[in-house]
């Protein structure tokens, strides 16, 4: 049987892909942030995890306004990345699970959630850096990995709790999967920044800690907010942060937190990297 | 016909793309998003007025696109996303249009980000629990 | 305020599509299914609705598979048909109402439908021959429409239970519009088919009228049942049916059924047509 | 790696559209998809061959669409839809294709289907409440 063996917080920012690229993760401005994803690392070298789903939102490379689903998930064997108009380097491709996926999808629309199916699905910095900021650079990544979109960028946006219900669900799926696989959920994004008009590089760490300490001992509470409320504290694209919330369902009730770690700023935003086990 | 009043309007400083922003601004958004594409990227900059017909961008649209105006594109509409594809390649941030809206320069705006880190470390000792190196 | 006035039920084959532009609706094959429309006529005649949702599957134009979305609803002031590949004329454009369709969005998404919003969008034969026989052939086509499309080709689908409920969902939705207008909702594809398989050619004309009866009376007869179910009884392409219950869901508890018709063969089909009001 | 089997796949006669098949012909469905498009179809007339290798269609499948036989592309994963995009313009319906299935032609195949409307008005009218003329 498939199995959820722990979940992982990460931002998704291109800035963190090109402080890699750039070889610059030990400079001051970088070493912090970048130090504290050790403890993630062993722990992947120790579990060796089967496969990631990786919960993020497209930026505009798969999807455009033309058909922006709420809930998309890949449903191929390979996924690549590609041009995001921006002049940098794609990565080598991601090695998908079809079966999975489509295991999964079925679970999620039996479920009464109303995925959007992807059987070809180009990955943007939103999927690329949580890979890269977890496992290193690769020609030939070292696990399988499947993309689940969520819709952060067109409003309306699902709720907190919306997403909180679809990792719940997410983990009804995989616990159904027969075949032994030991599975990791990453929620990407956040936290709180705002891009865009007079707000702009706003950061709110006293909010980002009350949701860092909900996503762990009370995901309710974070659950409980509405979009214009997490607005309002964690700027219009610190929205992204529901996304752990796709995460935190799927741990179940309780967790152990394995590691916490926080720092600002990382270009416009607060960072978040927790990695969390299902506990009793 | 009236849009809808939304309860996030009121963030002040703040512009949520909704269906009544994007509505208006699909087609220089569509444009933009062209911009995935190197051939379209070279279209584009061989003639940017006859690339912006194209696509039916409207003549304020138009010639805020054709001046290159970050910040007046993505005042009539843009998406910040879409248009880092426009802005990034000719040298522009997402921080630099950020500092534009507050009229200050992208240095300064990353200075102000900067203060965040200021007295970190010790908040999150205090905290406890949290990674500390 | 909107209010949903009435339902109808219709097929929406490319057969009908052109037995009108061939002129053949008054030939023997044709005349008793065509003729069975008039009393809606009338009604749309009398009632001037002023705008139309229209729920059907797209069968590979606006969708391919690399992006289906379970529930998709178009978000924009007009809607093309286009080359499906068959050589059909496409039909004048159809003016929609995209402030109207943001709302509704935002109120099924909010009611935990998860939509993917089309702010373009083609529009093929399964919306084109509703309007088509619904309303004739226009240049400027007499009523705004919205298009409403359900995946009813790449399994998983959504089961009939969720089609109801989005029927439900959409009545909250359009009920809280605050602007006068009223709505029609049509609920096409079906009856019984099967193209593909030794199966083909099947129709099961007392699924059917068992069908049209639960849908009148007892929508939850047909909301209970599987997927599975009714691809055996009504075919695998019957399967279409289900987009029914999203009107069904629409018009409340209670129904008065104006009108009753059915019809089979056409082409592969077996045909039914209905107009209800809600009902006390 | 096994595809789960489903309940469906016991309907006697009957191929259901999943992921298991749609996932083995992906690109020929993408080909036939490309039909929307005219030049896309003159670019498959002019060379069948190199249009399905543009499109990546294994060996088999490819054989099958160069030699246009509609029933093997259908059963070879091809979806219903996406075949009729093939098939139609070639002269051959839908039903056409459903026919071959049971290796009968497309006329009797429509006799059959014309014996559903025996005695159905009277079949209506014992239900009753159905419109009859
Ligand atoms: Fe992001
Ligand atoms: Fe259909």
């Amino acid at each position: 049987m498939a199995e959820i063996i722990g979940g992982i917080t990460t931002s998704h920012i291109p800035a963190v892909g090109n402080a890699i690229s750039d070889g610059l993760t030990q400079e001051h401005y970088w070493k912090r942030f970048f130090d504290g994803y050790q403890p993630v690392h062993q722990w992947l070298e120790e579990k060796k995890p089967d496969l990631i789903i990786v919960v993020y939102n497209d930026h505009g490379l798969n999807f455009f306004l033309d058909k922006v689903p709420t809930f998309a998930i890949g449903c191929a064997d390979a996924y690549q990345n590609a041009d995001e108009g921006w002049g940098l380097k794609p990565t080598a491709p991601f090695d998908g699970d079809a079966e999975f996926s489509w295991h999964v999808a079925e679970s999620l629309i039996n479920q009464e959630f109303d995925m959007c199916t992807c059987q070809e699905m180009l990955v943007d910095h939103g999927f690329v850096n949580p890979m890269r900021v977890l496992f290193g650079d690769h020609e030939v990544w070292p696990i399988k990995a499947i993309p689940l979109a969520v819709n952060t960028v067109q409003h309306p946006l699902p709720s907190a709790r919306r997403c909180y219900k679809l990792g719940q669900a997410l983990k009804v799926a995989i616990d159904s999967y027969p075949e032994d696989m030991k599975v990791v959920i990453a929620g990407t994004g956040g936290m709180s920044h705002q891009l865009q008009g007079e707000r702009a590089g706003m950061i709110n760490v006293d909010y980002d800690l009350e949701c860092i300490e909900s996503i762990i001992n009370d995901p309710d509470w974070f659950a409980d907010q509405s979009t214009d409320h997490i607005m309002e504290q964690a700027g219009t694209e610190g929205i992204e942060t529901i996304m752990w919330m796709v995460m935190r369902g799927a741990l179940g009730e309780k967790v152990n937190c394995l590691h916490k770690h926080y720092h600002a700023p990382i270009s416009n935003t607060g960072a978040g990297v927790l990695l969390l086990e299902g506990g009793a | 016909m009236v849009w809808k009043k939304h309860d996030y309007e009121d963030i002040p400083g703040s512009y949520v793309f909704d269906g009544k922003i994007a509505h208006s601004a699909y087609a220089m958004n569509k444009l933009f998003y062209s911009f995935n594409d190197e051939s379209c990227r070279e279209e584009f900059n061989a003639d940017p007025a006859a690339y912006c017909d194209k696509f039916g961008l409207t003549d304020e649209q138009k010639a805020l696109v054709v001046k290159q105006d970050f910040l007046g594109v993505l005042r009539s509409g843009a998406n910040i996303y879409y248009m880092a594809k426009f802005a990034i390649p000719r040298g522009v941030s997402v921080q630099d249009a950020g500092a534009a809206f507050q009229g200050i320069t992208g240095d300064e705006f990353r200075e102000k980000l900067l203060e965040k880190r200021e007295g970190l470390e010790e908040r999150l000792k205090k905290e406890g629990g949290y990674w500390n190196g």
